[in-house]
């Protein structure tokens, strides 16, 4: 057992390596599909967080979702618009600069004391056992989706239904109005106006 | 003497389990490729490959030769990474998935009793999953990526055009793809598709999905052709347009990493399509001869294949409108009605 | 030595606290949304990893739904970051600061 | 008891004057125009004299029902908040009731006058509209049944006086009286509105909050529904004791205080001395408006309501004692200004303010019923000269000054002698009206007891009477007798400025629409009527002017050379000799015991006496015999025992009143009767023989320019206010004051508004970035919370 839990923690900090190296390459990289694959890689990382965690229900959904949908779109978005790099620009706000400081320093004041509370703390969290779990089963979410959990999943559906209407309504192509006007002689005038989304 | 729960054991059986999947596959695909276009040749009344090998055997070794030692040309203004990436990509979505499937019915090792004092029963699949049908979905979703970085990645029109059709068609037929399996996830009541299997074992061995969901099939077989890219869905690699679509670039290896992708996909698809609808491994007289059932398995996936080296060569392409027009507006939602009808009938007969 | 709880909510943090940076350093409205999604995976995970050592499953269905959330909000995100180009002719949403499209 | 038809005394002017606007406008008909007004007044009046003098229904008379009991018409509740209640209700007592006689009568003969008077004005229309809508709320004023309602009609009349002065929208100086009246009006309305308040307050400290003028029950409205009982406010106020003159009193809203804010108003409407300064001005109209408006109703509002609150004065002797002496004072100046005045109308107008003071002098010692009656032949006589003054305008040729007539007794002979009844009324010559009158204020004046300086009281109003004698006296030298003036060119004119804009036009432009409208206005041309002084017709059709008119045209205006006055036409003449027929007789109503030989006891007075009030402390007396209706027990302590006892008994008023005739009472007021006409005689013979020599004899130049009164009031009051208000309130207060602090709230708001521009700079990552700190607060916050 020790091996297997040796095993564990090498995966662990294989996969922290990799979400804490492809987070940074993200931010770091100004073209966004590099930002964007690094992206995929976290979440691919994090996938592989939740089969450790004994989520495979979760682990699977989050590559559907993410990596298979959402990222796909992304992606396709950054081909589709032929997005450039990222120009450097000077600062325009130069009180960004303090402000970010002073945010740092009390986030790292704040994790430090949050860190020493944990240490201190006399809770003891009980160790995951995630080989007998039965909790990340594709069963007891159902089971919980659909008992407990009724009305969110629900209104959840709801919630994604007016994204697709509100999508389909953004990203629709601009409506061609043809204005036909006739003058005093007969004569009939055509003038093409786009509607746009803006303009409604 | 040897302890079976040994997590080691097991992790040395299931890498050496996915060895022989893995090179079973990929020395299906590569003789998959020789009976493609041996089958065209036939229907298109001439020879095909016939000149290495006995009937033309060896040539898909020689495919393979040829492949390792032509020049790798990549593109002077190609985005490196991301155009080395790619393939790799492909290949390993494509044959991560096969991990899953079940080859066939929980056997007895041969022998086992008299080496490990008690017999060792386990099922013909790599590794059995809870969310097993999830798990395909999920790295096939990845599969889309190789495309379309190849695609972009390549800095050329042609390329970008087939990533660009290549995503939009296979985000469009996921949806009912995925959708068109739900009505057997809702009959067998779990992910996994062993038990998915193994449920259709009755009636003699011929209990299949397809006799109760032949709608969720027809949306399935149409979905995963289109998924595949294959004909009449070949879009994304239309010559006649595209030259080669998103792997008009690619040369040598990498070229053949995409290809070999697209026939283990094609396997693969048509596991998929084997174990939910057609039984998978079940067959007359697997229950009392379980060996059967990786024979019945290959027999209907060589079926499968074969349906698609048939399509090729029968039915011509369709337009990128055409195509979306059927994904959107007939396949999703005819399998959305397939769900409604399965449902309805699930809660009035089965419910428990 | 198997991965402790804390493990996973200082990761989660980790990535929380890149995903804000990225945020507030980029200008790409794409890069910005991805960002966003980091965060949200960075809480999902902390969900996950209470569910999981807690052996209780709340947590795991509040992912479910955050992903459902972050499937529609990329629709609609991806649909308003479109309409941002066609007008803007760029992504940068420094350039997107009249409070109107 | 109710009865609804008194309502449509009231409203038969609105809709007349509604009419007139809304169909008359359209119609342009003189003839449709005029019918449709003094029809709605003939209604009126005919409703009114039925209701005062015919025993309607059994109900009685307004009049002389026995006991005085108001006829009512509740319409509905105006406003009710709290305990406060204003009804829109009508009440015709025996006060009202002659107020609504004589003003009706008047008011049709004056409709009747200005038919031909303002025959061919561009604004016929308009005119009558305005002159219905004045009756309306002149009706209204005096048969409102409480204060808030009189006071609509309070505003009103001054609203219609206003649009009535200022009927010549083209003339400056008629726009500037007519803010003038409007003004000096307003002055006297805070005054009249505080009143109100404090009447309220006073009644609603005694316990029966209301401001009504009757005790309200058993009224039906027009439905036919109960209307809820309401209490008679002067009947509360007629428990209280008498109110001292403290400043304690005044400040804290005794009754003294109510009284005084009252005659506030009143100062403006009935132009007393300080606010009389508007209606000399206010003659800027046509003459029927300063017939009917400044001489006749309007003006003797104040009187009316002084009256009607009687029982609020008789309770604070220091506002009475106040009342006197402006109302002596304002007799006295007023009659040495109209000695000096050269414009007929203006002289008239001075006459008026003085008979005024007469009024008011009169309600300050307390003879309410004597002040209502010189009311009424007040009313008879001066509109009388008006309409008489306003014949000799109209004969002249819109001549106003005097200095230019003379002889007019020849051409104008029916006007000569209508005229010449007013004159001697004025004057205080026995069997006219104004003698009966004015010399029972005089009488009681001399005899008060309300106040110590009665004598001095009535010194002064017998100086005013030699006076009103004499400048009645110049004015009819001047105009009807003497050498014929007219026909000589008179330098410094004075005249109706319309008919010289007329002229000015005429000179230069041709006849476009500009001048047409101007022509419309004027009613004759210079020419016309030449020689056709026996010209009655009545609706002749006057030409518009022709082209001759250019050569006629000059710098004056009244007759041309070699043109006669004319007598005017009869529906002008008929109105002049029913008012002298009035003149004469109707003086007799009021004629006294005394004076009248016992023949009849002042049926004027008695009708009146149940419904004024007299002071609780004022034994013995020609006024006192009787109780007033209102009488409560609560009051009875004051009055002496016999009174009591009639009260009680239920003896009928005359009775007691009779009673009360002593020989030496009766011989006083023979005595002072007899002094009085030997001054009135005095006064016409000295003008006579002084102003028959010299008519044109040059007055004091303090006379003749109003004691400078006018520049008083500029330089005092005018003045400082403008520059107050340019310096102080505008320089100062608006800009520096107001507008700073307006400008500082932009300059705050805008400043905080570029610190927090800051925050909302449109970038999405600042946005972000503020989400974040927000985020670290509340982390902060909890970790905080932790640690504790």
């Amino acid at each position: 057992m020790i091996i297997a839990d040796l095993f564990q923690t090498l995966i662990w900090i294989v996969l922290a390596g990799l979400a804490i190296g492809s987070g940074v390459a993200m931010v770091v990289q100004r073209n966004p599909l590099y930002a964007a694959i690094s992206l995929i890689g976290v979440f691919i990382s994090f996938a592989g967080f939740y089969l450790l965690l004994g989520a495979p229900f979760i682990a699977a959904v989050q590559v559907i979702v993410y990596a298979g949908a959402i990222m796909v779109l992304v992606v396709f978005v950054i081909m589709l618009l032929n997005v450039e790099e990222e120009v450097r620009k000077p600062l325009r706000l130069k009180f960004l600069i303090p402000a970010a400081i002073f945010g740092a320093a009390i986030l790292f004041a704040q994790a430090a004391f949050i860190i020493y509370s944990v240490g201190a703390s006399p809770v003891r969290v009980p160790n995951a056992d995630a080989a007998n779990s039965q909790i990340g089963l594709t069963k007891s979410i159902g089971t919980g989706l659909f008992t407990d959990y009724l009305l969110p999943f629900e209104i959840t559906s709801i919630l994604i239904l007016m994204a697709i209407v509100g999508a389909i309504t953004l990203a629709r192509r601009p409506t061609v109005l043809l204005l036909v006007e006739e003058d005093y002689d007969g004569k009939k005038h055509v003038e093409r106006r786009t509607l746009k989304i803006d303009n409604i | 003497m040897f302890d079976t729960n040994n997590p080691l054991l097991i992790a040395g059986a299931q890498f050496l389990g996915i060895f022989l999947a893995f090179n079973a596959v990929l020395v299906l695909t590569a003789y998959l490729s020789l009976v493609e276009r041996r089958v065209l040749a036939v229907m298109q009344g001439r020879l095909g490959p016939n000149r290495v090998g006995w009937f033309g055997l060896l040539q898909p070794l020689a495919d393979g030769i040829k492949f390792i030692f032509k020049e790798d040309i990549a593109p002077d203004k190609a985005t490196k990474f991301i155009y080395i990436l790619a393939p790799f990509i492909a290949i390993i979505s494509a044959l991560m998935t096969l991990i899953v499937y079940p080859f066939g019915p929980v056997v007895t090792l041969p022998f086992s009793e008299t080496f490990f004092g008690a017999p060792v029963t386990f099922p013909m699949t790599v590794a059995r999953m809870d969310v097993a049908l999830l798990y395909v979905l999920a790295v096939t979703s990845v599969g889309v990526y190789a495309i379309a970085l190849a695609g972009w990645s390549s800095n050329s029109k042609y390329s970008l055009m087939g990533g660009l059709r290549s995503a939009a068609q296979m985000i469009s037929y996921e949806l009912s793809l995925g959708l068109s399996l739900i009505g057997v996830i809702l009959m067998s009541g779990t992910l996994d598709l062993f038990s998915i299997a193994e449920q259709q074992g009755g009636w003699f061995g011929m209990k299949w999905n397809i006799f109760f969901q032949p709608l969720g099939f027809f949306v399935y077989l149409i979905s995963a052709i289109a998924e595949t890219n294959r004909v009449p869905f070949d879009l994304p690699e239309a010559e006649t347009e595209l030259v080669a679509g998103f792997h008009t670039e690619y040369s040598a290896m990498k070229f053949a990493l995409f290809f070999i992708a697209e026939y283990v996909n094609m396997t693969t698809v048509s596991m998929l399509a084997a174990t939910l609808f057609l039984g998978g491994f079940q067959g007359p007289f697997v229950a009392e001869f379980p060996i059967l059932g990786p024979f019945y398995f290959v027999a209907k996936v060589f079926f499968f294949l074969f349906l698609y080296i048939w399509l090729r060569g029968t039915l011509p392409r369709f337009r990128f409108d055409q195509l979306m027009n059927f994904g959107w507006k007939f396949l999703l939602p005819v399998a959305l009605l397939n769900i409604i009808l399965t449902a309805t009938i699930a809660v009035f007969f089965y419910s428990r | 030595m198997t991965p402790q709880l804390s493990w996973y909510l200082a990761l989660s943090a980790v990535m929380f606290t890149i995903g804000v940076a990225g945020v507030i350093l980029k200008r790409n409205a794409i890069s910005m949304f991805m960002c966003i999604e980091l965060m949200l995976n960075s809480v999902n995970l902390t969900f996950v990893a209470f569910s999981s050592f807690f052996n209780n499953l709340n947590g795991q269905l509040f992912v479910f739904i955050v992903m459902a959330v972050a499937a529609a909000e990329a629709a609609v995100g991806l649909g308003i970051i479109i309409a941002l180009f066609r007008n803007r002719e760029s992504l940068d949403v420094d350039d997107a600061n009249l409070l109107k499209l | 008891m109710t009865n609804h038809w008194l309502s449509l005394i009231v409203a038969a002017p609105l809709i007349g004057a509604v009419i007139n606007w809304l169909v008359g406008r359209r119609v342009r008909s003189e003839a449709f125009i005029g019918f449709v007004a003094c029809a709605s007044i003939g209604v009126s009046t005919v409703i009114a004299f039925i209701l005062a003098f015919t025993d309607n229904n059994g109900a009685g008379a307004a009049l002389f029902s026995e006991p005085a009991r108001p006829v009512m018409s509740h319409l509905w509740t105006w406003m009710e908040v709290g305990n406060f209640r204003a009804d829109v209700g009508f009440a015709m007592d025996r006060l009202s009731g002659i107020y609504v006689c004589f003003v009706t009568f008047v008011g049709l003969l004056i409709h009747i006058f200005a038919t031909g008077y303002m025959h061919g004005d561009k604004s016929y229309y308009r005119f009558f509209a305005y002159l219905n809508l004045f009756m309306f709320m002149m009706l209204t004023l005096v048969l409102g049944d409480n204060l808030l309602l009189m006071f609509v009609g309070w505003e009103g009349v001054g609203l219609c006086s206003y649009l009535l002065i200022g009927y010549y929208v083209d003339r400056k100086e008629a726009g500037d009286a007519a803010k003038k009246a409007f003004i000096a009006n307003r002055v006297g309305d805070w005054g009249v509105i505080l009143g109100i308040m404090f009447v309220f307050f006073i009644t609603a400290a005694a316990g029966a909050p209301s401001i009504s003028f009757f005790e309200k029950t058993d009224l039906t409205n027009l439905v036919g529904n109960q209307v809820p009982a309401m209490t008679n406010a002067f009947a509360t106020i007629a428990t209280m004791a008498v109110d001292p003159f403290t400043i304690n009193a005044l400040i804290a809203g005794g009754l003294t205080s109510a009284a005084i804010l009252l005659f506030i108003g009143a100062t403006g409407k009935s132009a007393q001395i300080p606010l009389f300064v508007w209606l000399p001005d206010a003659m800027a109209g046509p003459t029927p408006v300063s017939a009917l408006i400044h001489a006749a109703t309007m003006v003797t509002a104040g009187v009316y309501m002084i009256v009607r609150c009687s029982e609020l004065y008789v309770r604070a002797p220091t506002a009475m004692a106040i009342i006197a002496v402006i109302g002596a004072a304002t007799a006295l100046l007023a009659a040495t200004i109209g000695l000096a005045q050269n414009d007929i109308k203006k002289v008239l107008a001075y006459s008026t303010v003085s008979q005024l003071g007469y009024m008011m002098l009169a309600c300050g010692v307390g003879a309410f019923s004597a002040a209502i009656f010189h009311v009424m032949t007040h009313a008879f006589f001066k509109a009388l000269l008006f309409l008489g003054s306003g014949s000799v305008i109209h004969g002249m040729h819109h001549e106003q000054d005097m200095r230019r007539m003379g002889g007019l007794k020849k051409y104008m002979p029916i006007t000569f002698a209508t005229m010449l009844t007013g004159w001697l009324a004025i004057s205080g010559i026995p069997i006219f009206a104004g003698f009966w009158s004015k010399d029972e204020i005089l009488y009681k004046t001399f005899s008060t007891q309300s106040n110590s300086f009665g004598l001095i009281l009535w010194f002064v109003g017998l100086c005013t009477a030699v006076i009103t004698a004499i400048y009645m006296t110049r004015l009819m030298v001047m105009t009807f007798w003497g050498t014929e003036r007219f026909a000589e060119a008179h330098a410094g004119g004075q005249g109706d400025e319309a008919h010289a804009q007329a002229f000015a036009d005429k000179k230069t432009t041709a006849h476009d629409a500009q001048t047409a409208t101007i022509d419309d206005r004027q009613h004759h041309s210079p020419d016309e009527h030449v020689g056709a002084a026996t010209s009655h017709a009545s609706h002749q059709v006057h030409a518009v002017h022709d082209e001759h008119d250019d050569e006629d045209a000059h710098e004056h205006h009244g007759l041309a050379h070699g043109q006669k006055p004319h007598e005017s036409p009869l529906v002008m003449t008929l109105p002049l000799i029913i008012l002298a027929v009035l003149s004469v007789f109707g003086g007799l109503l009021g004629a006294p015991y005394a004076l009248s030989l016992g023949a009849i006891d002042n049926p004027f007075h008695h009708t009146l006496e149940p419904v004024i009030a007299h002071e609780p402390n004022f034994v013995g007396g020609a006024a006192n015999g009787a109780d007033d209706a209102h009488g409560s027990p609560a009051t009875t302590e004051t009055h002496s025992a016999p009174v009591s006892a009639n009260e009680h008994e239920g003896v009928p008023h005359g009775e007691g009143a009779t009673a009360a005739h002593t020989p030496e009472e009766i011989f006083t007021e023979r005595v002072l009767a007899g002094v009085s006409i030997l001054l009135a005689a005095f006064g016409i013979g000295l003008g006579w023989t002084y102003f028959q020599r010299r008519p044109l004899a040059q007055m004091p130049r303090l006379l003749e320019n109003k004691y400078y009164v006018d520049e008083i009031y500029d330089a005092t009051i005018i003045e400082p206010i403008k520059d107050g208000s340019r310096v102080g309130l505008w320089r100062i207060l608006d800009v520096g004051v107001i507008d700073g602090i307006v400008n500082g709230v932009g300059t705050v708001a805008r400043e905080a508004g570029n610190g927090a521009r800051q925050l909302q700079p449109g970038f999405v990552r600042s946005y972000a970035a503020i989400i974040l700190l927000g985020a670290l607060l509340v982390i902060g916050y909890f970790a905080a919370a932790l640690a504790r």
